[in-house]
């Protein structure tokens, strides 16, 4: 790398040769002005604003500062009257273009000019070329382009329709001067279900995630889009940024497995009559949760769609519980959370609280203490199932409020309630992929999905397949303390197996009798742990008692009575037919 | 076993012998009793690891012997503790059931079904089906 | 002469084959006959039953029985030389298990008299004639035997000592047991007196026949040709071979024809055709239950193919029409 | 076997548009009827530069030149010239004010004040035979260069003839080929040689002719080019509009190949070299060097700064070469010729520094007010006064010479001042104009200057790139008050703004044609400032040419009801009874100055 000496305003410095100008005054502290000009993309000069004088070896030109390649002994100055002059003037053809961009008049202001002598143009595109740039050059969507020549060129999307290989990455509109290009409301949908999705690409899943380092979204990275930005690469000093990185599969060896794959929400969607995805206000209980969290997208504050704070909230409980048309057992949580809810939001929000349940289902240390505590705060308790949510005003105080109706079991009443806000605590159901994990781990399910333990009292915590133990809401809906007791079980089973080194092996194994094998064969391919080998010296089969896993479809099968197993003979088990059939 | 306390009346009380593995529809046996479910007690189980152990032998032997239907109970599909023993069970008991046919059994008195651990009700319902039906069907071992 | 052994062959439900075996010993038929004195043989000398019935119980030293029981008078001579014999041999497959009259085990009598003497094409009876146990002609009555519903094997009517498998019963084999008679070599009562192993032991192809076989076609001799090297399953045909028992000396197979199965099912086998379903189910490729009788379908007759010698001695022994008793 | 004479039609766009081909079709119809195919040949040349009298033809030997042909003239020609060998006289050309038809070649002034080096083959060969091109001496200098000569000796060469770059910007070549060598070196990369082929100024067909009429001595010299800058591959972007060059071009390198003076292997040598020929889609802007290579890579043909220059970082980053058809045309003369051959003709003393003069010839398009237009080519130095009044035969209907406009839109127009000024590089310049690519727009005293300085600004607004700020918005105000300023609406401000404009544009813009964009306007306000005061102050337009300006008006007195002004006038504003003076009907008349032309006793008048 060259140094070389630059002279800008007096003020002598070092650059490397070749460096921009304008990146070198910058350093300098000496500011020239720029329209077309952004760090993310390469020079493009054509404002002109950026002009300066250049002084080399007694000759004299103005040059623009963003794109001139600095060469040793330059003297730069950039406000000579030539200087100021030119920017005028390209400052006047401007205003004939764009007479009311703010930020041309601020700088107009700062060259004097009051009243341009070219008037006042209703355009707002100056033609920097910035949008086009960035994206092709940074976003790579290339769906800006230049159209025309001269006075008729223009800015604008392939024959003037919106392209669908608009990523709505906004990144026009961010670098656009002079706001001449904005991003509407439909766009912004694209970026994700706001306020609860991922601002941007780059982000901490949560404030306690382990390891507690930033992920990048795949579905939103623009670079997985049009494989190019890489935006984030470039200013990352560390250069910890490696859009290389690909999911892999590892094979690990183990001697147990504890399957703690927990569950999902119930989708609110599925009990159509509370109107979640309908009304703006219907939240689920995990928004709700991510909402009153310190670090959440609202750090922490309840917040209605519009911003404002609720006066009036209303917990449903049981959503997707208790219900014979979503799942019929209890979700065991739901009570305790809706109570923690509706004390976080009171104490947030300041509003008033009122909770539709089925029964209250507070069984555990302290918890039947919170729900009096509750009953002591104020907050409201309507004992029956809620029947819609609708924004249906009937009275003027329930107009642009949610209502609630609900028949209240106590009171023996139908009753109207008008809320802002509605909270559905939705219960538990098993991950839609339980199926999936069950057969890969040979495991049972029960009808709802959940894990099927070995046997519900003498084995909670084993399945039927050996060294795979289930633990936490997997096996079926808990609390947190409940799981964590679970998993220390689990953990301690997967341990002592793990301690023992050695696993015993069912009796009820297979073998077979030389002497009558007449080496047909028909077993070997049934066994599907390969214990059967056929002997190429003897022509019989041989079988591994070490690798057999007791299944009997050998035996079943050998035509000549030499295969057996232990425990179920042929004659063992025609003994018990003719057993279990004596009169 | 349950099948010693079967009264002789004079009624006819079909007789079943049910081949269950061990994996899946016993289990759901067992949770089918967990569960409290009642069913009719024609149908004593005889477990046997996967259902791809039963030997056809086994059910032709239990006619022989003087019941009046067999009851193989497996597991689902892809869902066999021993990856593809049920699927074996399937193939044979097609065969056999040709066989049967010739041999002029009807088809209601041998059945398969997949039962999974889970199922305890399915359990319950199977045998109460099984038992109306044979008893409508009359006894086997009568048949000339 | 009078100290050699007595020895009489009978015939029941038979094809006669079995006689031709005997002769199939060829000149040792001779050395028989210098060792014993054959006191009964139907179908080579003429014998009088009185003069049977006539001898002391016990006074003949081995009654060889072929063919399956199947009527009243069959039944009678069965009984009758069990008692005037020491030991009793279930001569061939029909007397051991019934076999190819067994087959009639799928009817009962009425089903076969209509067949037989109605239905057939080549019939012309329109009298519907049928023979009858008691029929009168010119002042005296005729008896026929009782023809029965179904067909047994021998040891099924009468107590069996030893069994010689086989349609007919392979010389070497016959030639082996009287040798084992006369010198007094034999096994334990009950057994047969063949290898107690399926015949891929000893079969010419078997080094032929692949670990895993997956099929998804079912030939028959009928209508493909085999290719005269390959183990027979490998390509597709039913080989009974794996669930019957060896010593025939393969004969069928030295002929480019899967096994039939007339050598019977191993010691400890119930039921020799549904012990061959089961393993040749495990052979069969597709999975669902559509697939799979799909390709059961191009087996027309399961039963008549695999219990084709041996549904007599099957578990189910015949068919039952369903009308009770 | 041996031609007794050879008939030479020209086929240069001219010429064709006036049915040269048609002509010639005829000709060799009578030739063979009369079956003189065995003596006379007929031979279609490339343009022979005497547009104006288009078609044309010579007859050689005798360098008979006949003008102006018609088919029914063929017959006739041919019995009497060809086969009687008695020159037609009534078919010759007849110099403006001359008595009688002028013979031959040599004697027609048009030709005979040239000096035809790039042009030597003109009307000589036919274009479309590459053996016609080696017969007079084509690709001995392509033998020379690679035979006897070093690269750095073929640069040196170039060097010490002086010879600039013909497309306008006036660079020395030599010093351009050197720095373009010392780049690849440099670089470790194969440069690119270009022939800038995309002639857009307009009125300006110097290159097009060059190609057409002999397109080996371009190819010649860009091969040349290639071997001492050490290029392998190489380009020719030329115009969409220029049908005929284009196909004669494709032949020619066609042939070249067969012959092996193309492609691999050149002559035997172990030097390679191609060209290819890219079609430019007609952009003005595409005539300046980093829009034409963005064209050639097959983007927006736009500029970028030049601050990199193209000769180091040009076609797809390559150090490229880019020079005009003429300069190439060039080469191969001062490689057979020599250097000092080629010095000897034009100004100054460039044997030390290039800069220092103006060697060789330079071939204009001479068109506009005067009579002889066409395309001619003269030694550097000629003055303006030889070119328009010699050669150019003067200005029709005797009218008064104004202006000149020299190097295309963006060159600059000198005033009857300077007519004695020799015209060159530097001169030029000075002047306030420009050689450009050598068009060359005589403008006689009916020529408004303001009106002429916002047509090229309009022609320049139309087909600036729209890039960068001071070309595209400067030259749409520019206008604009040019504009107000010929409709009479302008203010005494208007003048200084203009300049202000002007300067700054020189100043800021992107490329070349934008900083040269304002020079129509500077030069004219540099020497008719007068008529922008007329137009701004008095409201006149004296040349009477802005429509907004003048009005015309029925001399009451003269007219004597000719009904010739009623039958020229399209929109029927004049009305009036034969023998009667007729009146012209101010709302109606759109100033189109019909009537004038048609009245021949000058009775309307304009004012």
């Amino acid at each position: 790398m060259k140094l070389v000496t630059v002279t800008i305003d007096g003020i002598k410095t070092e650059a490397e040769d070749r460096t921009p100008l304008v990146q070198v005054a910058q350093k300098v502290g000496v500011k020239i002005p720029t329209l077309c000009h952004h760090p993310l993309v390469e020079p493009y000069g054509v404002c002109r604003i950026c002009t300066v004088e250049v002084h080399m070896r007694g000759r004299v030109r103005l040059v623009t500062a963003c794109n001139y390649p600095v060469t040793n002994g330059i003297e730069v100055f950039t406000q000579t009257d030539r200087v100021r002059r030119t920017r005028k003037l390209i400052l006047e053809w401007l205003l004939a273009r764009c007479g009311h961009v703010p930020l041309l008049n601020t700088m107009a202001g700062e060259y004097g000019i009051t009243e341009p002598r070219f008037g006042r143009g209703d355009d707002t595109c100056i033609l920097c070329g910035l949008c086009v740039r960035v994206c092709s050059d940074v976003v790579g969507a290339n769906v800006l382009g230049f159209f025309n020549r001269g006075t008729t060129r223009y800015v604008g999307t392939p024959y003037d329709e919106p392209s669908d290989k608009c990523i709505a990455c906004g990144a026009c509109a961010e670098v656009c001067p002079t706001g001449c290009i904005t991003i509407d409301d439909e766009a912004e949908q694209i970026r994700g279900e706001l306020p609860l999705g991922p601002m941007t690409a780059i982000y901490i899943p949560t404030m306690q995630a382990v390891p507690h380092q930033p992920v990048i979204d795949y579905d939103s990275c623009i670079h997985f889009k049009t494989d190019a930005c890489r935006v984030c690469a470039t200013v990352c000093e560390a250069k910890a940024i490696d859009h290389g990185q690909q999911d892999r599969h590892e094979e690990i060896q183990v001697g147990s497995i504890v399957v703690a794959t927990g569950f999902q929400p119930v989708d609110a969607q599925k009990v159509p009559q509370y109107g979640y995805g309908r009304y703006p206000n219907v939240f689920t209980a995990l928004q709700v949760e991510h909402m009153v969290n310190a670090s959440g997208p609202n750090n922490g504050q309840v917040l209605l769609k519009d911003g404002s704070t609720p006066k009036a909230v209303g917990i449903i409980h049981c959503v997707g519980s208790r219900d014979k048309n979503t799942h019929e057992y209890c979700s065991r949580v739901c009570c305790m959370y809706s109570l923690k809810l509706a004390h976080l939001v009171h104490e947030r929000s300041g509003a008033k609280i009122y909770n539709f349940y089925i029964d209250m289902r507070s069984a555990g240390k302290g918890y039947e203490e919170f729900y009096n505590h509750l009953l002591e705060e104020g907050c409201e308790f309507i004992r029956g199932r809620v029947a819609e949510v609708s924004d249906w005003a009937v009275t003027p105080m329930e107009t642009d409020k949610l209502v609630i109706r609900v028949e209240d079991t106590l009171a023996g009443l139908v009753r109207r309630i008008p809320v802002d806000m509605v909270v559905l605590s939705t219960g538990l159901e098993a991950r839609e992929d339980a199926d999936d994990v069950r057969r890969m781990f040979n495991m049972s399910c029960s009808s709802e999905g959940w894990f099927l333990e070995r046997h519900p009292k003498l084995a909670p915590v084993s399945t039927f397949t050996d060294g795979v133990f289930i633990a936490g809401c997997a096996q079926g809906p808990k609390d947190i303390p409940d799981t964590v007791a679970q998993a220390g079980a689990a953990a301690a089973e997967a341990m002592a197996l793990i301690d023992t080194g050695q696993v015993e092996l069912e009796a009820y194994t297979a073998w077979i009798t030389e002497e009558r094998c007449s080496g047909c064969q028909i077993c070997v391919p049934l066994c599907p742990f390969s214990a059967i080998e056929f002997n190429k010296e003897k022509k019989v089969s041989t079988l591994n008692e070490a690798l057999c896993k007791g299944c009997g479809t050998c035996v079943a099968a050998c035509p000549s009575h030499a295969a057996q197993q232990h425990h179920f003979t042929d004659a063992q088990i025609m003994a018990e037919i003719e057993g279990v059939l004596v009169r | 076993m349950a099948t010693t306390t079967i009264p002789v009346t004079t009624a006819f009380e079909p007789r079943i012998v049910a081949f269950f593995c061990n994996w899946c529809t016993y289990t759901a046996s067992d949770l089918a009793g967990t569960a409290r479910l009642a069913y009719e007690p024609n149908a004593p189980v005889i477990r046997v690891m996967c259902s791809g152990r039963i030997d056809p032998q086994f059910v032709l032997k239990a006619l022989q012997e003087g019941a009046d239907g067999v009851l193989i109970g497996g597991c689902h599909p892809g869902d066999c503790h021993y990856q593809e023993g049920n699927y074996k069970t399937l193939r044979r008991f097609r065969l056999l059931k040709r066989i049967l046919t010739q041999f002029g059994v009807d088809d209601a008195r041998v059945r398969l079904e997949w039962i999974s651990a889970s199922e305890g009700d399915r359990v319950q319902h199977v045998i109460n089906e099984m038992t109306d039906q044979l008893r409508t069907l009359g006894p086997w071992h009568a048949r000339n | 002469m009078a100290d050699k052994p007595k020895v009489a062959f009978y015939w029941c439900a038979s094809c006669g084959g079995c006689e031709e075996a005997v002769v199939d010993l060829e000149e040792q038929i001779l050395k028989v006959v210098d060792a014993v004195d054959i006191v009964l043989w139907p179908v080579a000398m003429d014998f009088k039953r009185s003069e049977i019935e006539a001898m002391p119980d016990g006074s003949i030293a081995v009654a060889f029985i072929n063919g399956g029981v199947r009527m009243s008078e069959q039944e009678e001579w069965v009984h009758m030389l069990r008692r005037k014999s020491q030991m009793v041999v279930a001569f061939g497959a029909c007397a051991h298990l019934g076999g190819i009259p067994g087959l009639a085990n799928l009817n009962n009598r009425q089903q076969v008299f209509d067949t037989v003497y109605q239905n057939v094409p080549s019939q012309d009876n329109q009298a519907h004639t049928v023979p009858g146990e008691h029929s009168r002609m010119d002042g005296h009555t005729l008896e026929l035997p009782r023809f029965w519903d179904e067909v047994k094997a021998l040891h099924q009517v009468i107590d069996v000592d030893y069994y010689l498998p086989g349609c007919a019963p392979p010389p070497a084999l016959i030639w082996a047991a009287i040798e084992a008679i006369l010198t007094g070599t034999l096994p334990p009562k009950g057994a047969v007196l063949s290898p107690n192993k399926a015949c891929c032991d000893d079969c010419p192809r078997k080094d032929s026949k692949p670990d895993k076989i997956e099929l998804t076609e079912i030939k028959r001799p009928s209508t493909h040709i085999a290719d005269p090297e390959l183990c027979f399953m490998a390509q597709g045909f039913i080989c009974m071979g794996p669930a019957t028992r060896s010593g025939c000396g393969n004969p069928c197979i030295e002929g480019n024809m899967p096994c039939r199965g007339c050598m019977g099912p191993m010691d400890d086998v119930f039921d020799q055709g549904a012990k061959f379903l089961s393993a040749f189910a495990s052979i069969l490729a597709p999975k669902t239950e559509a697939e799979i009788d799909k390709l059961l379908d191009q087996i027309p007759d399961p039963v008549g193919t695999f219990y084709r010698f041996s549904l007599p001695t099957s578990l189910l022994h015949r068919r039952r029409t369903g009308a009770t008793v | 076997m041996a031609y007794r004479s050879h008939v030479l039609v020209c086929a240069g766009t001219g010429c064709v548009s006036c049915g040269s081909y048609e002509l010639g079709a005829a000709i060799e119809g009578e030739i063979a009827k009369r079956d003189l195919a065995g003596e006379v040949q007929l031979v279609r040349t490339g343009c022979q530069g005497f547009c104006a009298e288009g078609p044309v033809l010579i007859v050689q030997p005798d360098e008979v030149f006949y003008c102006g042909l018609k088919k029914s003239d063929v017959p006739t020609l041919v019995e009497e010239h060809l086969l009687k060998g008695r020159p037609v006289t009534r078919l010759m050309y007849t110099p403006p004010a001359a008595p009688a038809p002028v013979p031959t070649l040599s004697q027609i002034p048009f030709f005979a004040k040239q000096k035809l080096v790039v042009l030597r083959n003109r009307g000589l060969i036919d274009p479309e035979r590459i053996e016609d091109y080696i017969a007079r001496d084509g690709y001995a200098a392509l033998a020379k260069a690679l035979g006897d000569m070093t690269p750095e000796q073929i640069i040196q060469e170039i060097k010490l003839s002086g010879l600039r770059g013909r497309g306008g910007g006036g660079f020395p070549a030599g010093v351009k080929w050197a720095t373009c060598r010392q780049a690849a070196i440099h670089r470790g990369v194969e440069p690119i040689v270009v022939c800038n082929a995309d002639e857009g100024d307009p009125g300006a067909f110097m290159d097009r002719s060059i190609i057409e009429s002999d397109p080996h001595s371009v190819i010649e010299g860009m091969v040349i080019g290639a071997r001492a800058i050490g290029a392998q591959q190489g380009f020719v972007y030329i115009r969409h509009e220029y049908p005929i060059a284009r196909e004669r071009l494709a032949k020619a390198l066609d042939q070249a190949r067969a012959f092996g003076l193309l492609g691999r292997g050149i002559l035997g040598t172990k030097f390679d070299f191609d060209i290819s020929v890219v079609q430019g889609a007609g952009a003005f802007v595409c005539g300046e060097s980093t829009a034409l290579m963005a064209s050639l890579e097959g983007r927006v043909g736009e500029p970028r700064a030049k601050y990199i220059h193209t000769v180091e970082y040009g076609y797809k980053n390559l150090p490229t070469n880019l020079n005009n058809v003429e300069t190439w045309a060039n080469v191969p003369l001062i490689i057979n010729r020599g250097a000092a051959w080629f010095t000897a003709m034009g100004t100054g003393d460039v044997s030390d520094n290039p800069w220092n003069g103006s060697s060789g010839t330079k071939v204009f398009s001479l068109v506009g007010k005067v009579n002889n237009t066409g395309l001619i080519e003269v030694p550097m130095g000629i003055t303006l006064r030889e070119i328009i009044f010699e050669i150019g035969g003067g200005i029709p209907r005797g009218r008064a010479f104004k202006a000149v406009q020299t190097g295309g839109p963006s060159g600059g127009c000198l005033p009857a001042a300077h007519l004695d000024m020799p015209v060159d590089f530097d001169s030029l310049t000075a002047a306030g104009s420009m050689m450009g690519s050598g068009g060359m727009i005589v403008m006689d005293d009916q020529t408004c200057m303001v009106d002429v300085a916002r047509y090229f600004i309009a022609f320049l607004t139309e087909e600036s790139c729209g890039k960068c700020i001071p070309c595209r918005e400067g030259l749409r105000c520019s206008l604009d008050v040019l504009t107000r300023i010929t409709e009479g609406k302008g203010d005494e401000g208007d003048i200084a703004l203009l300049e202000e404009m002007g300067g700054v544009m020189q100043d800021a813009c992107l490329c070349a044609l934008g900083s040269s964009a304002p020079n129509p306007v500077i030069s004219t306000l540099r020497y008719f400032r007068d008529e922008y005061d007329a137009h701004i102050r008095d409201h006149t337009c004296p040349a009477g040419v802005c429509k907004a300006l003048i009005h015309y008006e029925i001399d009451q007195a003269k007219c004597d009801g000719c009904h010739a002004c009623v039958t020229a006038c399209s929109t029927g504003a004049i009305t009036g009874q034969v023998k009667y003076p007729h009146l012209l009907n101010q709302d109606l008349c759109i100033k189109c100055g019909a009537c004038v032309d048609a009245c021949k006793r000058e009775a309307v008048l304009r004012a």
